[in-house]
């Protein structure tokens, strides 16, 4: 119990550094000079409404990058950590899965897909985006694996998928520093009207790879855990 | 304190929501407990994060309603928070299934969850 | 006794019962691993015969026995009951450094050996190893009756009788014991012997070896030792 | 030159590209690997060479065409260009010691590793917070799931600690990150420097987190029990990833913030810095398991690299070369390191002795480990140097102690470790299996470090190629290993001669202090060689040990400068090492040589540091210093004195002396004793006895040495082994030359130089002497010895010269030295120091005696019998020098004239007045060459005279003599040797008392129990680590707010 | 090379003197220690009788060569002081080979009889002849202390370490001895003689009958010869050490013989009173008193 009051003690430690941020915290009356350029510039230089999506996907593209590579080696890693031992899953007890939730996951789905799917491709313009969409049609797939918890994930198709959207990503950023200002440049493409759905460059492809790339990694990763539990 | 703002209450929430996780990590035996206090840490930061790039009576840095090219860079919050916290949500999310993966693969090796039976390795 | 019983010095049988333990032939391991024959007899004492040393010439000898005579190293040792009589010479009363007689405490340096009265067979072999360590021109002096003829213990099982049996006497001194009186006398009497050049125990010694040795075996069984102590 | 940006696009677009073939064979999955692996390290490389040969600029990548700090921007300047190469050709390297490992995990591994070096190289490159975070981030997972190679439930738990401790680290980096941003508008570096954020406390505190994250990812003690665990469970591979690739990486990142960061909080990284090196290797003295140890040296490095950062206001122009070759040497030792543990496979560093069965991977280990301890020819050993030096610079003493103590207690676990490596037994052990992709990466790093450490030493400009000349032959003859040793000897014995060839003639004219001490090394050199040809077989492992420490002595004698004389001084002592530790049981006694020499050097560092701050890096210059000069003298004096094992330094000569090889020991004692002496001369010589300070040490210093004189040669009379009678003589030798030069007269000094040529001659006689009686007998043990003037009378008449000179007995020189050091005692005043050498010197007598006794006269025992004599490849060097004694002794004046009107320059006074070979002092007068002539008649005639009287004595044997009627029983029991004095140890037995060694056993087991108790804060549970991490943080905060 | 000769041949007769003396003063000693046990003691003439009848033993055996040395080393040690030594001040005959060294060489060659000794006991194989070496070793490096610390004394009193000096600086009449005007050196040094001459309470070295007389339990006949001879040189010869050192040395042969005789004396006056110490206590014993005068004597001359 000493060592409680010793991480009470420290953690009102971290407490007193703390309340200097928020001690007088406010916020600022503008936005500072980046931010400002950004938003001044930004629909003109991206060509994105969603002024975020601009500085996720384009301004900070390197980021976002980093990010997509991080999920990557999560689901590569707990793939090959948890290494499914198939032929045990007979021993598997699971309980029987409601009649409510069957149908209702085989209804629900196809439309959490297609929400997913509208999510990332609309990722420019509205709040959203790839990753947003990416974890939506990820959640659709926990969906299924609870309405039918011994569902066989195609994880070669979920591969493929994430191999071609991730190739493709860097693709485009290494065509970016070819043909453009720079790796992930978004004006290899036509800036296109602001707001409208082909527009913002290579934005929305992108985004389309992040979003199928995302999903097929969270995927990945569900599986991998939902089945690891056949492991003894 | 007249004009608390909704930054405050964020930045507040954040705060003491890391700390509360940092108390869960820090005190819970059960490695799943220690892995939400993880994830409510993450939050909290995550919360702290969005409560930065708050700007005074600005709205969401979408070009629309509201918003328009002129005059976005007077009426919009920091893209750029709101561009990082999305990053940081998904390698906290990376983070966290590791953590989770670890703790399937340790439940296996030695059927406990408790971080105290994993002290082989000291000194 | 008689001369036919000469031991060879030689071709004695290897096997010897009365053999101590660490006389005995042994196997050694040398410090690179070769493994060879230790006689202790043979690799630790010499086994030279002693040497008849013939006087030089005569006027020289005389000078030379003179100096011997009046410079009489006595070895302390006690080999009988009549050593208790040896250390009173020494004291003022009888004084015998006046006559040149000093005590050494080791046969190396001393000149004469005094017989203290009966020998044990024990003490005999003791008595001969150290009389053969003396250097010549050396002379012994027997006290005793028990050093002429065995005295009173002429049947014992475990003296000897006679001791020029043994070892060449130049002096007997009779009595039993004889006191230091007569032990001065003995001292002067063997100067006498020594400056009319009789006093040649030593030759005598080597030159009957055979004879001594064997006298000296046939008391002594476990000799144990090559025949003469250098 | 090929953009940066394209080291992420390979690594990425590879590793999406081999997801696509989930069933690829491994083998190309791999190749594709090592391609794109070696594609990064090509274009990391050619920066760097770009860098280095002035083609390019600091050059910075745009990303999405936007400046900074509108998007990422990757920065490619020289150092980056450096860090990244050494990531990637670490890579590079790894992947292929991983080969076997990787293919086995299948392709998800392959991709991790790639993708994991790709993040550090960005993390590196990235001039942008936040995406410094992002790719931080992705190495840590990456390295998480590398963990995962090894799948142990230990590994697998320590994987987690590490996680959640990256967590929470990750976290508080994250809110600095995004506090900085608040403050600074901007995430770019460059803008972040420039705004003044730190004036707000708000500012402050963010930049604080960032700060003790990147802090934290060093692996701070002792806030770093998380990442030991990884260290000790991982897969060496990883490890060394871990070690190597990831602590350089965040190494570079402190590098990079540093200019965001208040210029006062440098001390404060100093400070952290400098509590983890010297925590870290603290604990490390207590550590066993091999992995884990070098887990404790990793963290030790990295405080000391940190400290290096944190100390950079100091270090000025010299800041980068500093930071950069001792993060180079513990970047090439900690990887070759752990690779090696990969390979030996044995947890237990004292089942490390399996090694020895390949002398290659010994070599290797050798080269790491003098790495990293930073010792010549290797980089860090020259960065240590200039760090010292520049630390002195800035007046920093309490960090160059804090720095030495560190790296002192570095070497005691890693010469610990070689000493279980060469000596340890590898009996039982099983068979070392070594697979051809896990030797390369080693052997590669073991080349890169060596000629790093040439590159380095010619940046500094001091090391010109001709002081590479002996190394390089050194070398050639370490790769003629394979040839029978005579063959090697006589190119040792060519190569000495060569080296007396083109040396010895010019000191001649130049300089006759040098030229003496050169002498003796040369001509020892040449003499115990040749006693070497007795040995057959190969030797392995002497030639190379044997030169290097011959190499220092000859480097010792020709630097010029400081920093050569250092140089050489460390190779000397690495090579005498070696030397010393081949004995049988000389393990310890090596180790505790070892330590005690690297105390002396790192002594004589800081003096050297201080000297170069007041008068530049001139060796001769050494007088000029005015400042501090009392405190260098006496750090000079120390240092050296633990090589002349002066009384309180010695404990570990006499073990080491005595368990040395035959030929071993002479070297080690008639010779590089010397260098000792030759160090205390220099000093004395430099800086002089005028000052007050300065003679008020050298009074100490007289003290010092009568004392060593007394006890020295007391201990010698009661010791029961020879060689260890001979090495506590050589104390008490060392002793009287020490009490010689500390009186700094000119008669002192000519006693002292009488002393040390010949001690040189005397000890060299008796050690190869002796040595070869052991090695015929095959003990040390006087008292199982005995009667071999029987056996070995050439042997014995050597012994009883040496024996006469040592122990001053006229007409042999060592009279000599005696007359001077009373004339010399009585013109200095020290009456009493005087009385108590004399003293000493008549206890010579007794361990003289007794060495004659007990082993050539008295009985010869029965296993004795047929031992022959030495062997001529001894007799011939002792007869050698037994021809040189005589010589010098009868014409002494011709050696002491000729110094006499050498030291005259020093000592103007001029005391002794030489006419031919009579020396005349105000005192009284002595001539050597007629003593010589008379007591040489004399004796003839009264051998004539004994010989005429006793011509016909009978030869008797050794059982012949007087035993109270009886005869000796057996030889051994006949024998009086052991315990010989026994009534004077009664007496005055407690002055040898081993006080001191128990005093310094005492303080080792005071710092192994501190290291053990301090190290009970790594409970192994992953929460108190975290904890640890929190209150880290917590505490430095108030701390420095 | 006819200078060196005639000095040989001057030298040979000092010798010769000395020797003698020697082996007289040796018998009055015995016949004093007589005396105080009421006996009347030897005749005076006894040592000649004993040393020509050592010299002409008929046999005599040899243990080795260093058994053949270990005397002539000893016999060259005692005669190696001597010529060494100035013995008559003032008179160059009689001055030796003084000029090739000084009191230092003398202080060291003491040391070479020693060692020849101690190795050919050695040679001899005997035990106890080793114990005995070891005794006397270990006796003499603390009989050292106090002498070395009286002539560091007179060093600084004289400012030379030449015997010649030394003496030449006492001439004029009795008040200018060392006695006399460095009492607490000689004081020292005259306790320290006691133990150079063995004679008792120092005389464990010789124990006749526990360790039977020592180092020399082995020699007989010439060796012991030499080695009587030695003894009669080495005596005087350390007797006019001390004479020179601290009694004003001696102008003739008459000045020479008392004063040496005196000095001998000195020590078996000392012996005929006193019991026999230990090994240790002896050694200790020099460590106290004599050390302590010692180390007055030097501090008086700082």
């Amino acid at each position: 119990m000493v060592k409680n009051l010793y991480i009470i003690l420290v953690l009102v430690g971290l407490g007193f550094m703390f309340y200097t941020f928020a001690d007088g915290f406010e916020s600022a009356d503008k936005l500072n000079p980046v931010a400002e350029r950004y938003a001044k510039q930004g629909p003109d230089e991206v060509g994105a409404a969603n002024l975020v999506t601009a500085v996720v996907v384009t301004y900070r593209g390197l980021d976002t990058l980093g990010e997509v590579t991080i999920l990557f080696l999560s689901a590569a890693i707990v793939a090959f950590f948890l290494k499914v031992t198939y032929g045990e899953e007979e021993k598997r007890q699971t309980r029987s899965v409601s009649e409510i939730m069957q149908t209702a996951a085989r209804l629900l789905t196809p439309a959490v897909f297609l929400l997913g799917i509208y999510v990332f491709i609309n990722g420019h313009l509205t709040p959203g985006g790839g990753f947003q969409g990416g974890a939506i049609i990820a959640s659709g797939l926990v969906l299924m694996l609870l309405a039918k918890p011994n569902m066989k994930v195609s994880h070669t198709l979920i591969h493929v998928v994430e191999s071609i959207s991730g190739l493709a990503f860097v693709f485009i950023g290494v065509l970016g520093i070819l043909y453009a200002g720079g790796f992930l440049d978004n004006s290899l493409m036509g800036m296109g009207t602001l707001g409208s759905l082909l527009s913002a460059g290579v934005i929305p492809l992108i985004y389309i790879f992040v979003g199928l790339k995302v999903g097929a990694e969270l995927s990945n990763i569900v599986a991998h855990l939902q089945e690891s539990q056949n492991e003894a | 304190m007249e004009n608390i703002g909704l930054e405050n209450i964020a930045l507040f929430s954040g705060l003491i929501l890391s700390l509360v996780g940092l108390w869960g990590l820090l005190t819970q035996k059960n490695i799943i407990k220690m892995i939400v206090g993880f994830a409510l840490l993450d939050t909290g930061i995550h919360l702290i994060m969005i409560a930065v790039g708050y700007v005074k009576n600005s709205t969401a840095p979408i070009i629309g309603e509201g918003v328009t090219k002129a005059n976005a860079a007077d009426v919009i919050a920091d893209p750029i928070p709101q561009a990082l916290v999305l990053t940081a949500i998904v390698i906290g999310l990376g983070i966290t299934a590791l953590m989770l993966a670890y703790a399937v693969k340790m439940h296996q090796k030695k059927k406990s969850l408790d971080i105290n039976h994993y002290k082989d390795l000291k000194w | 006794m008689s001369e036919e019983q000469n031991i060879n010095q030689n071709n004695e049988p290897k096997e010897d019962k009365f053999l101590a333990e660490e006389n005995k032939i042994r196997l050694v391991t040398g410090p690179d691993g070769k493994q060879f024959q230790v006689n202790p007899l043979d690799d630790y004492f010499c086994d030279k015969r002693p040497q008849v040393v013939a006087p030089k010439n005569k006027i020289i000898e005389k000078f030379l026995n003179w100096a011997r005579a009046e410079s009489l190293w006595v070895l302390g040792f006690g080999t009988g009951c009549g050593s208790i009589e040896i250390p009173p010479l020494l004291s003022p009363r009888f004084d015998a450094f006046r006559y040149g007689v000093q005590m050494r405490p080791t046969p190396r340096q001393s000149s004469v050996l005094i017989i203290s009265g009966y020998l044990a067979v024990k003490t005999l072999k003791r008595a001969i190893r150290t009389y053969e360590q003396m250097q010549s021109p050396k002379y012994v002096m027997a006290l005793g009756s028990c050093t002429i003829n065995g005295g009173m213990y002429y049947d014992s099982y475990n003296t000897i009788n006679r001791v020029d049996q043994y070892l060449p006497v130049d002096v007997y001194v009779a009595g039993c014991m004889p006191r230091p009186e007569a032990l001065l006398a003995g001292f002067v009497k063997l100067k006498e012997r020594i400056k009319a050049g009789n006093a040649e125990g030593a030759n005598e010694y080597a030159e009957k070896f055979d004879w001594y040795k064997a006298n000296q075996k046939k008391i002594i069984k476990n000799w144990n030792m090559p025949d003469y102590n250098w | 030159m090929v953009g940066p940006i394209y080291i992420i696009a390979i690594a990425l677009g590879l590793a999406f590209l081999l997801g696509f073939f989930k069933k690829l064979n491994a083998n190309i999955a791999q190749t594709f690997m090592m391609a794109g692996v070696g594609a990064m390290s090509f274009i990391s490389v050619q920066w760097l060479f770009g860098h280095l040969a002035g083609m390019v600029t600091e050059t910075v990548t745009y990303t999405a065409g936007f400046k900074p700090p509108f998007s990422i921007s990757l920065q490619m300047g020289a150092m980056e260009a450096g860090v990244t190469s050494m990531i990637n050709i670490f890579g590079f390297l790894g992947g292929v010691y991983l080969w076997r490992k990787l293919k086995e995990m299948g392709l998800n591994a392959i991709i991790i590793y790639m993708v994991t070096l790709m993040g550090l190289n960005v993390i590196v490159l990235t001039r942008d917070l936040f995406n410094l975070f992002v790719f931080l981030e992705v190495s840590t997972i990456g390295i998480v799931g590398l963990i995962l190679l090894e799948r142990g439930v230990n590994t697998i738990s320590s994987g987690f600690k590490y996680l959640v401790a990256g967590g929470v680290i990750s976290s508080f980096m994250l809110i600095g990150t995004i506090m900085i941003y608040k403050y600074a508008g901007s995430l770019y570096i460059n803008d972040i420097i420039t705004s003044n954020i730190a004036a707000t406390k708000g500012g402050m505190v963010a930049l604080f987190l960032l700060l003790i994250a990147v802090i934290l990812e060093l692996k701070p003690f002792p806030a770093n029990g998380w990442a030991l665990d990884v260290y000790e469970s991982a897969n060496s591979g990883i490890s060394a990833f871990l070690s190597a690739g990831f602590a350089t990486a965040m190494l570079f990142v402190l590098y990079k913030l540093m200019p965001m960061f208040p210029i006062e909080w440098q001390a404060m990284v100093a400070v952290v810095g400098g509590i983890t090196f010297i925590g870290a290797n603290l604990l490390g003295i207590r550590q066993k398991n091999a992995q884990r140890l070098l887990g404790y040296s990793s963290a030790g490095q990295m405080g000391l690299l940190t400290a290096v950062i944190g100390l950079s206001s100091y270090l000025n122009e010299q800041f980068i070369f500093i930071l950069v070759t001792i993060l180079l040497g513990h970047y090439l030792a900690k990887a070759g390191l752990f690779w090696l543990a990969g390979i030996v496979k044995e947890k237990e560093i004292n089942s490390w002795s399996l090694l020895r069965r390949e002398p290659l991977l010994v070599v290797l280990f050798g080269v790491f480990i003098l790495t990293l301890l930073g010792m010549p020819p290797f980089p860090s050993f020259f960065g240590k140097w200039e760090l010292i030096m520049k630390l002195a610079a800035g007046g920093q003493t309490t960090w160059i102690l804090a720095i030495l103590i560190g790296s002192f207690l570095e070497a005691v676990y890693l010469f610990k470790w070689f000493g279980y490596v060469l000596k340890g037994e590898n009996e039982g052990l099983p068979v070392l299996q070594i697979k051809p992709e896990k030797i390369i990466s080693p052997v590669v790093f073991a080349t890169v470090s060596v000629m790093a450490g040439y590159y380095a030493g010619s940046l500094l400009g001091e090391t010109n190629f001709a002081f590479y000349i002996p190394l390089m032959f050194i070398a050639a003859i370490g790769l003629l290993e394979f040839l029978p040793a005579f063959v090697k000897n006589t190119f040792a014995i060519a190569g000495m001669g060569y080296l007396a060839y083109t040396t010895l003639p010019g000191l001649f004219e130049t300089d006759l202090l040098r030229f003496i001490f050169m002498g003796i090394f040369i001509l020892g050199g040449i003499l115990t060689l040749f006693a070497g040809y007795y040995y057959k077989g190969k030797r392995q492992g002497f030639y190379p040990s044997a030169l290097i420490m011959f190499a220092g002595l000859a480097g010792i004698i020709q630097a010029e400068t400081l920093l050569q004389f250092f140089f050489s001084w460390e190779l000397m002592t690495i090579g005498s090492y070696f030397l010393i530790i081949r004995g049988k049981r000389s393990m310890t006694h090596g180790f505790s040589y070892m330590l005690f020499s690297l105390a002396g050097a790192y002594a004589i560092l800081a003096a050297f540091g201080m000297v170069d701050a007041q008068v530049g890096n001139m060796l001769s210059a050494l007088g000029g210093v005015t400042s501090h000069a009392t405190l260098i003298f006496a750090l000079l004096a120390i240092g050296f004195m633990t090589k002349t094992a002066t009384l309180g330094l010695h404990i570990w000569l006499p073990g080491a002396h005595a368990e040395a090889e035959s030929d071993v020991s002479p070297m080690v004692s008639a010779i590089l004793l010397k260098a000792g002496v030759f160090g205390l001369l220099l000093t004395f010589f430099g800086m002089g006895a005028e000052s007050a300070g300065n003679s008020s040490i050298l009074y100490v210093l007289g003290w010092l040495g009568a004392i060593t004189a007394l006890v020295g040669n007391l201990a010698a009379s009661f010791q029961e082994d020879a060689k260890r009678l001979l090495a506590y003589s050589s104390i008490g030798q060392l002793g009287y030359i020490l009490f010689a030069y500390a009186m700094a007269t000119q008669l002192g000094w000519i006693g002292g130089f009488l002393y040390v040529i010949n001690h040189f001659a005397f000890k060299a006689i008796l050690f190869l002497t002796i040595g070869a009686v052991v090695l015929r007998v095959k003990t040390h043990n006087m008292y199982e010895m005995g009667g071999l003037i029987k056996r070995m009378p050439l042997a014995f008449i050597a012994a009883l010269i040496g024996i006469i000179a040592l122990s001053g007995v006229p007409p042999l020189s060592g009279f000599a030295g005696k007359w001077f050091f009373y004339n010399a005692v009585i013109l200095k005043g020290w009456y009493f120091q005087g009385a108590v050498v004399f003293f000493a010197g008549v206890i010579a007598f007794l361990y003289s005696y007794r060495i004659l006794q007990t082993v050539f006269l008295g009985q010869l025992k029965d296993e004795h019998r047929h031992v022959k004599e030495i062997p001529l490849t001894f007799l011939i060097p002792i007869y050698i020098l037994v021809i040189g004694i005589m010589i010098f002794s009868m014409y002494t004046h011709w050696v002491l004239e000729p110094i006499t009107q050498y030291l005259t320059a020093y000592f103007p006074s001029d005391p002794v007045h030489w006419d031919g070979a009579a020396a005349t002092t105000s005192l009284g007068y002595w001539n050597g060459t007629w003593v010589m002539y008379i007591i040489g008649i004399m004796f003839v005639l009264i051998l004539g005279w004994l010989l005429w009287l006793n011509a016909k004595a009978t030869k008797v044997k050794q059982f012949n003599m007087v035993f109270s009627g009886e005869r000796p029983f057996t030889p051994e029991t006949t024998h009086m040797a052991h315990n010989m004095y026994a009534g004077y140890n009664k007496a005055l037995g407690f002055i040898t008392a081993p006080g001191i060694t128990t005093f310094w056993n005492k303080v080792a087991e005071f710092v192994t129990d501190a290291a053990g108790f301090i190290r009970r804060i790594y409970t192994g549970n992953g929460q108190t680590y975290a904890f640890h991490i929190v209150a880290y943080i917590v505490i430095i905060y108030f701390m420095i707010f | 090379m006819n200078d060196i000769i005639i000095k040989l041949l001057w030298t040979l007769l000092g010798l010769f003197i000395v020797l003698n003396w020697g082996m007289l003063m040796g018998a009055s000693m015995r016949k004093i220690v007589a005396r105080v046990a009421h006996r009347r003691g030897i005749p005076i003439y006894q040592p000649w009788l004993d040393l020509i009848k050592l010299y002409a033993k008929r046999t005599s055996i040899s243990h080795g060569v260093m058994f053949y040395l270990g005397p002539v080393f000893r016999l060259g040690g005692g005669v190696g002081i001597f010529l060494f030594l100035p013995l008559i001040y003032g008179s160059e005959y009689w001055s030796n080979f003084s000029w090739a060294g000084d009191l230092v060489l003398i202080l060291y060659f003491q040391f070479f009889g020693m060692l020849g000794m101690a190795l050919g006991a050695g040679e001899g194989g005997h035990p106890n002849s080793v114990i005995g070496i070891t005794r006397g070793l270990s006796q003499f490096t603390t009989v050292e202390i106090p002498l070395t610390l009286a002539v560091i004394s007179l060093a600084l009193q004289y400012n030379t370490l030449s015997i010649t000096e030394i003496v030449a600086a006492q001439q004029g009449g009795v008040q200018n001895w060392t006695l006399f005007t460095n009492p607490v050196a000689t004081v020292a040094g005259m306790l320290s003689l006691l133990g150079a001459l063995r004679h008792a309470p120092f005389n464990l070295v010789k124990a006749p009958n526990e360790v039977p007389i020592g180092p020399p339990t082995e020699y007989h006949s010439a060796f012991l010869g030499v080695l009587r001879t030695n003894g009669a040189v080495l005596h005087v010869v350390e007797a006019a050490l001390f004479m020179n050192l601290f009694f004003g040395g001696a102008t003739n042969w008459a000045e020479f013989i008392i004063k040496t005789f005196l000095i001998y004396f000195w020590s078996v006056f000392v012996g005929v009173v006193h019991p026999r110490f230990r090994i240790e206590q002896s050694v200790v014993w020099f460590l106290k008193i004599p050390l302590a005068i010692g180390v007055l004597a030097v501090i008086l001359y700082i």
